[in-house]
C-alpha cells in the first residue's frame, strides 16, 4: 500500500525544513525529551558495563558471557523489551529506559572485555614486572591500551540507544519519536522533520563519539 | 437523512469464549498458542524469516561489490565506509519514514531500510577479512604465478571468508532483530502480533510468544551459520 | 535458445487469445447488465479492534456474493485512509460519521442529530468523488473514560466535572491531539486548558488507566471494556464527540460498477451491526483473542450472509 | 625424478626506483652455471632481495637484462615465468586455508594435473624434504616453523622447476633446526642439481650452502662474485675482505675436509685420539687445540686409519 508516496513531491523535504523553522521550539523540546532518555539510559548502561566488561577482561574470564552478551543483545528487538518493561514497570520513563540500558550494555561490555583481553600481553607482563597492583596494571596500562576500542564500544551503544529511544514513543515515551508516531497531526512534513531531527542526534552523536575514537587511537598509536 | 436499515435484529452467534487465561490476560495461555499458531505466529514467523532473507540476501550483494571495489581502489573505501556507517546510525524508524515520500508504505521501503542497516557490517568485516589476508601468502601467490584474478579466487577469499561470515552473522542477527520495527510500515512480520498484543491492552502471551519466536529465530541463525562458517572454513580450526 | 523461444510463442498466443476472448465478452455483455463483470474490492481499514472486525464483514460478505476482494490492511488513522481511498490506493472503507464531518470535513458547526451527521458527512465526500453507503444501527463515539475509583474519587459524572481533577492527563492515539472530537474539544469546549496529553501509538489506554498514568483516556463506547464495571465513560454534555454510526465509504467509480447489487450485499451487513453485535464481536476479538476473521466469518454464517 | 637445470644470466641489469637518487641495483652482470648454487649476499641495501625479485619480475628491470637459458625474462609471459621458478621466502607463504597437499599442488593444478598426480608428487615431495607423507591433510597452523619451511621448498619444487628463488629462507629459524635444514638442503641438490639463487645475510651460510657467492655493495653494486675459497683467501677488496669478517682465513678452513690434504703416513702409535676424514679442516683444528694433543688419527668411514694430522698441516 503505497498511500503516501503519492504525496511526494520535491518539496517534501523543503517543507520538513520549514516545519523544523515553524515549530522551533516544540522541536528543541522534543529533540530535549529524546536525549534525556538516550542519554540517562546510555549513562546508566555505561556505569553498569564498563566496571563488569573491564573486570572480566583483566581477568580474562567470562569470554563466553562477552560474547554471549553481545549476540543476545542484538538478537533482543526493542519493542518486545518496550513491551515486557510496559507490564512490569508500567508506562512511563523508567520502562524505557530500563529498556534502552538492556540494549545499551551489551556493545559496551564486550569491548571493553576485548580491550582489556586483548592488551599486549608484554606490557601487561612488564607492568607487573615493575611491581603495579593489578588495580594499577589495569588503570595504567591495560585501559589506556584498550581506549580505542573501549570508545568503539560506547559510540556502537550510543547509535543504538538514541535509534530506539525513537521507538518508545509507542509507549508513550515522548521525545521525537511521538511527532513520528503522529502523521495524522503533524503531516509527513512533521514526521519527515521528526526524523531528520532524530537521525541529526544521532548522527552529531556518533560524529562526536568518533573524534574521541581517533584522537584516543592515536594517542595509544604513538604511545606505542 | 439516515436511511433506514428494516428487517429484523441480528442473530448473534457464539464466537467461543477465550480461556480464563486468554480472558485475564495470562503470561504464557498455551490454549492462546495452540488456536493461534496456525493463523497468528506462523504465517508471521514465514513473513519475518522472508523479511530478512531478502535483505541479508540483498545486503550481501551490494557489500560484496562495494567491499571489492573499496579494496582494490583505497580512495573509495573512506567515502563508501563511511557512507555505511552514515546510513547505520540513522534510527530505524526514521529511515523508515524518510523513504516513505519515496516508495510509499511497502515492503521494499522495510526493505531497503533493513538493507542499509547490513551494509554498514557487512562491508566493514568484508574489507577488513580482505585487507588481513597475509602478505607473505600474497607474496608467495605471486610469486608462484598467480594472476590477479586466481589470487584472488584460491587465496584472498577464502582467507577474508572467516571475517565475511563473522559479519554475516552479525548482519543477520541484527536484521531479525530490527525488522520486528516493520510493522510499523507493513503489517508482516513478528513485530505485527507484538503490535496488536500491545493494543489488546497488553496481551502478555501474544507479546512474549511473537518477541521469543523473533530471540529464538536470531538465535538458531547464528548458531547455524556459526556452524556453517566451522563447516567450510576448516583451517581456522586447525 | 529453441525452447525460450516457443515458450515466448506460447505466451503470444495466449495474450491474443485472452484480448480476443475478452472483446468477445465485452461486445456480447454490453447490452445485458446481468452478466456484467462483479468490480474488485479494495477494502482498507483503520488501524484499531473494531475496524479490523468491520474490514473482514463487509469483505467477506462481497466475497461470498463473488465480488473479488482485495484487503489493503490496516492504514493508520482516519487522516491516512482518507488520503489512501482519496488517492486510489483503497476504493472502501468503513468509517465514522462523525469523524468524517468534523474531523476530515472540519466542519465549523457540529451536526446535532445523527442523521444530520450521515447527511453532512456524505454531501461533503461527494464533493470528491466519494460516496457513503447506508450507516449501521449501532454508534461507537469516543468517551472520556476514567477508572471508576477515580470517578468516585473526584465525583465525576461528566467531562465538565474533570475541573476538580488537580492534574488531569489524558491518553490518546497520537491524531487526538490535533482533533475537534477528542482533545480540541476537550480544551476549547470544555476549557480544560491544563489538559497534560499522553499519545500512545500502540498500547492501549485501559493499560495506563490501569497503571495509574493517566486520569482518564479515549476509550470507545463499544470497546468490551467499558462493560466491565470497571470504568465509567463520563457524559458529554457539550457534545464534542459528535455522532458516530458507522458508513461505508467507497469510491463513486466502485458504486456505480457495482450498482444497487453490491450496495445490498454492504447495507444487508451493516443493518444487523447493532450495538449489541458489535459489542459482542469486539469482546470476541479483544478478551477471548479470537481473530477478527474468524469472528466476521461467524457473524456473517450465523446471519445467512456469509 | 628428471632433474633439470636452467643457465641464469643477469647483464648489466639495473633497477632505479624513481623516488632514489641510487639504483637498488647497479648494471649486476653475473652467469650462474645450470645445476650451481649462487649466493647474493651483502649488508642490508645492497639490493639482494630486489635482484632475486628482477629474475621472477616481482620488480621489473629498469635496464638490461636478464636470461634464463638464453632467453630473456621481458620475453616471457609474466605468469608462464613465474610458474616455471620456484620461490621460496623467509616467511614461507604457506596459505593458510589450504592444507599441506593443496599448497604443494597450487602450480600443478593451474598447470592442469590431476588429483591423483598431486597426491603422488606431495607424498614424493615430502619424503624428499624430510617429511612423513601423513602430513599432506594437515594445515599450516599445525606445522612448527621448520616443518613449514620444508613445506615451502616441497611447493617450490612441485612443478620441477630448472631454477629456484630462495629469499633468506632460513632466517627465522633457530640455529640448530637452520643446521639441520642447510644440511638437507644440499643434500637435495646434490640429487635434484638445480640452479639456485639464494640470498641470505648471513656470511656464514653463504659459504655453506653456495657453490659461488656474489658479494654486493650498498647501491646494489656487485663487489665480488666468486667461489667461497677464493672470496676469503683473495677478497677483491677491503669492502669485502671487512664483509667477510677478520676470521676469514679460519672460515676458509671450513671449505675442505681433512680427506682432501695430505696426510703425514700414519706411524701407529697407541692413544692418539681419531677423528674422522670428513671432518672440515676448521673443526679439526678446533679438536686438535681443545684436546691438548698437537697429533691425530684421521679415519675413513670404516674406521681405517689413513694417516695423521697435527695443527701445522691444517694451516699449512
Amino acid at each position: 500500500m503505497s498511500v503516501l508516496a503519492d504525496q511526494f513531491t520535491a518539496h517534501t523535504f523543503v517543507d520538513a525544513f520549514r516545519f523544523i523553522g515553524d515549530n522551533a521550539s516544540l522541536m528543541l523540546s522534543k529533540t530535549g525529551q529524546t536525549c534525556e532518555l538516550a542519554f540517562a539510559a546510555l549513562g546508566i548502561a555505561l556505569a553498569l558495563a564498563l566496571p563488569l566488561g573491564l573486570w572480566l577482561g583483566h581477568r580474562h574470564r567470562g569470554l563466553f558471557l562477552a560474547l554471549g552478551v553481545s549476540t543476545l543483545g542484538r538478537a533482543l528487538p526493542i519493542i518486545v523489551l518496550i513491551a515486557f518493561g510496559l507490564t512490569v514497570l508500567g508506562v512511563g520513563f523508567w520502562n524505557n529506559t530500563a529498556a534502552l540500558v538492556v540494549l545499551g550494555i551489551p556493545p559496551i561490555l564486550t569491548n571493553a572485555y576485548f580491550a582489556v583481553d586483548g592488551a599486549d600481553r608484554d606490557a601487561v607482563e612488564a607492568a607487573r614486572g615493575m611491581g603495579l597492583t593489578e588495580r594499577q596494571v589495569l588503570l595504567r596500562i591495560e585501559l589506556p591500551l584498550g581506549l580505542p576500542l573501549i570508545v568503539a564500544g560506547v559510540r556502537i551503544s550510543a547509535v543504538f540507544v538514541i535509534a530506539s529511544a525513537t521507538i518508545a514513543a509507542i509507549a508513550g515515551g515522548g521525545g521525537l519519536g511521538d511527532i513520528i508516531v503522529n502523521q495524522a497531526s503533524y503531516g509527513l512534513a512533521g514526521v519527515i522533520a521528526g526524523s531528520l531531527c532524530v537521525s541529526a542526534v544521532a548522527l552529531l552523536t556518533a560524529l562526536a563519539l568518533g573524534l574521541v575514537h581517533r584522537a584516543v587511537s592515536r594517542s595509544t598509536t604513538a604511545r606505542a | 437523512m439516515i436511511p433506514v436499515l428494516g428487517g429484523s435484529g441480528p442473530v448473534i452467534p457464539s464466537f467461543g469464549s477465550g480461556s480464563s487465561c486468554e480472558q485475564n490476560n495470562g503470561w504464557w495461555c498455551t490454549d492462546w498458542l495452540r488456536e493461534h499458531w496456525g493463523d497468528t505466529l506462523q504465517p508471521a514467523l514465514v513473513q519475518h524469516i522472508e523479511l530478512v532473507a531478502i535483505a541479508i540476501a540483498a545486503g550481501f550483494l551490494i557489500a560484496s561489490v562495494l567491499a571489492i571495489a573499496g579494496f582494490r581502489y583505497r580512495l573509495l573505501d573512506v567515502p563508501v565506509g563511511g557512507f555505511a556507517d552514515f546510513l547505520y546510525t540513522i534510527p530505524s524508524i526514521a529511515l523508515f519514514q524518510l523513504l516513505v515520500p519515496f516508495t510509499g508504505l511497502t515492503v521494499l521501503t522495510v526493505e531497503i531500510a533493513l538493507t542499509s542497516y547490513t551494509l554498514f557490517v557487512l562491508y566493514r568485516n568484508m574489507v577488513a577479512g580482505l585487507r588481513g589476508v597475509p602478505e607473505d601468502a600474497l607474496e608467495a601467490a605471486r610469486g608462484m604465478g598467480l594472476t590477479r584474478v586466481q589470487t584472488f579466487f584460491r587465496v584472498e577469499l577464502p582467507l577474508a571468508s572467516p571475517a565475511v561470515l563473522a559479519g554475516l552473522r552479525i548482519a543477520t542477527v541484527s536484521t531479525v532483530s530490527i525488522a520486528t520495527v516493520a510493522a510499523f510500515v507493513v503489517p508482516k512480520g513478528l513485530g505485527e502480533p507484538i503490535f496488536i498484543g500491545l493494543d489488546q491492552n497488553l496481551f502478555k502471551t501474544e507479546i512474549l510468544a511473537a518477541g521469543g519466536l523473533a530471540i529464538l529465530l536470531a538465535l538458531a541463525a547464528d548458531v547455524a551459520l556459526a556452524w556453517f562458517a566451522r563447516a567450510v572454513t576448516p583451517w581456522s580450526r586447525a | 535458445m529453441f525452447r525460450k523461444h516457443t515458450r515466448r510463442a506460447a505466451k503470444a498466443a495466449f495474450a491474443i487469445s485472452l484480448g480476443v476472448a475478452l472483446l468477445i465478452g465485452l461486445t456480447a455483455g454490453s447490452g445485458l447488465a446481468a452478466a456484467k463483470a462483479k468490480p474488485t474490492v479494495v477494502v482498507g481499514t483503520k488501524n484499531f479492534t473494531e475496524e479490523y472486525i468491520l474490514g473482514q464483514l463487509y469483505g467477506q460478505a462481497l466475497a461470498a456474493k463473488g465480488y473479488t476482494v482485495k484487503y489493503a490492511g490496516s492504514i493508520g488513522s482516519s487522516e491516512l485512509a482518507d488520503t489512501a481511498i482519496t488517492s486510489g490506493k483503497i476504493n472502501f472503507y468503513p468509517e465514522y460519521t462523525g469523524v468524517l464531518a468534523l474531523d476530515i470535513a472540519k466542519l465549523k458547526n457540529a451536526p446535532k442529530s445523527a442523521s444530520a451527521t450521515y447527511a453532512a458527512a456524505k454531501t461533503f465526500e461527494e464533493t470528491r468523488k466519494l460516496t457513503l453507503l447506508a450507516a449501521t444501527p449501532f454508534y461507537d463515539t469516543d468517551t472520556v473514560t476514567v477508572l471508576k475509583t477515580t470517578a468516585d474519587k473526584y465525583g465525576l459524572k461528566a467531562i465538565g466535572d474533570l475541573k476538580k481533577v488537580p492534574s488531569f492527563s489524558y491518553a490518546g492515539f497520537p491524531e487526538c491531539a490535533t482533533r475537534a472530537t477528542c482533545l480540541l474539544g476537550l480544551k476549547n469546549t470544555y476549557g480544560l486548558k491544563q489538559t497534560k496529553f499522553v499519545p500512545l501509538a500502540s498500547v492501549s489506554v485501559y493499560t495506563l488507566l490501569d497503571q495509574g498514568k493517566v486520569t482518564g483516556g479515549d476509550g470507545f463506547s463499544t470497546d468490551p471494556e467499558q462493560a466491565s464495571g470497571k470504568y465509567v465513560a463520563l457524559a458529554d454534555t457539550k457534545h464534542i464527540f459528535g455522532f458516530q454510526n458507522v458508513a461505508p465509504v467507497l469510491t463513486q467509480e466502485l458504486a456505480q460498477a457495482g450498482g444497487s447489487d453490491l450496495a445490498s450485499v454492504v447495507n444487508a451487513v451493516s443493518s444487523k451491526l447493532t450495538l449489541a453485535a458489535m459489542q459482542a464481536m469486539n469482546k470476541a476479538v479483544a478478551v477471548d483473542k479470537k481473530t477478527p476473521q474468524a469472528v466476521a466469518a461467524a457473524f456473517l454464517k450465523a446471519n445467512g450472509l456469509g | 625424478m628428471a632433474t633439470q637445470a636452467a643457465e641464469l644470466v643477469f647483464d648489466e641489469a639495473t633497477k632505479q626506483y624513481p623516488d632514489r637518487p641510487e639504483p637498488a641495483v647497479d648494471r649486476l652482470s653475473l652467469t650462474v652455471p645450470a645445476g650451481e648454487i649462487c649466493v647474493l649476499v651483502g649488508p642490508s641495501g645492497g639490493g639482494k632481495t630486489t635482484a632475486l625479485k628482477l629474475v621472477n619480475r616481482l620488480i621489473p628491470l629498469t635496464s638490461g637484462d636478464i636470461r634464463i637459458d638464453g632467453r630473456s625474462i621481458n620475453d616471457q609471459d609474466v605468469t608462464e615465468l613465474r610458474r616455471s621458478i620456484g620461490y621460496v621466502i623467509q616467511q614461507v607463504g604457506l596459505f593458510p586455508h589450504m592444507t599441506v597437499e593443496a599448497n604443494i599442488g597450487t602450480v600443478p593444478r593451474l598447470y592442469g594435473r590431476s588429483r591423483q598426480w598431486i597426491r603422488e608428487r606431495t607424498a614424493e615431495l615430502l619424503e624428499l624434504v624430510g617429511l612423513d607423507p601423513s602430513y599432506a591433510k594437515r594445515y599450516p597452523a599445525q606445522l612448527s616453523g621448520g616443518q613449514r619451511q620444508r613445506v615451502g621448498l616441497a611447493r617450490a619444487l612441485a612443478a620441477n622447476p630448472p631454477l629456484m628463488l630462495m629469499d633468506e629462507p632460513y632466517s627465522a629459524i633457530d640455529p640448530i633446526v637452520r643446521a639441520r635444514l642447510q644440511d638437507e638442503f644440499l643434500r637435495l641438490q646434490r640429487e635434484l642439481r638445480k640452479t639456485v639463487l639464494f640470498v641470505t645475510h648471513d656470511i656464514d651460510e653463504a659459504i655453506k650452502v653456495g657453490d659461488r657467492i656474489a658479494i654486493l655493495r650498498e647501491g646494489g653494486r656487485l663487489a665480488q662474485y666468486d667461489t667461497p675459497e677464493n672470496i676469503l683467501l683473495k677478497p677483491a677488496d677491503e669492502f669485502v675482505a671487512q664483509f667477510v669478517g677478520a676470521d676469514r682465513a679460519l672460515k676458509a678452513l671450513s671449505l675442505r675436509t681433512l680427506g682432501q690434504i695430505s696426510l703425514r703416513p700414519g706411524t701407529w702409535l697407541d692413544g692418539l685420539p681419531q677423528i674422522d676424514a670428513s671432518t672440515n679442516l676448521r673443526d679439526a683444528l678446533g679438536f686438535l687445540l681443545a684436546g691438548g694433543s698437537d697429533r691425530a688419527i684421521v679415519v675413513d668411514d670404516d674406521g681405517n686409519p689413513l694417516g695423521t694430522v697435527t695443527p701445522e698441516d691444517i694451516v699449512r
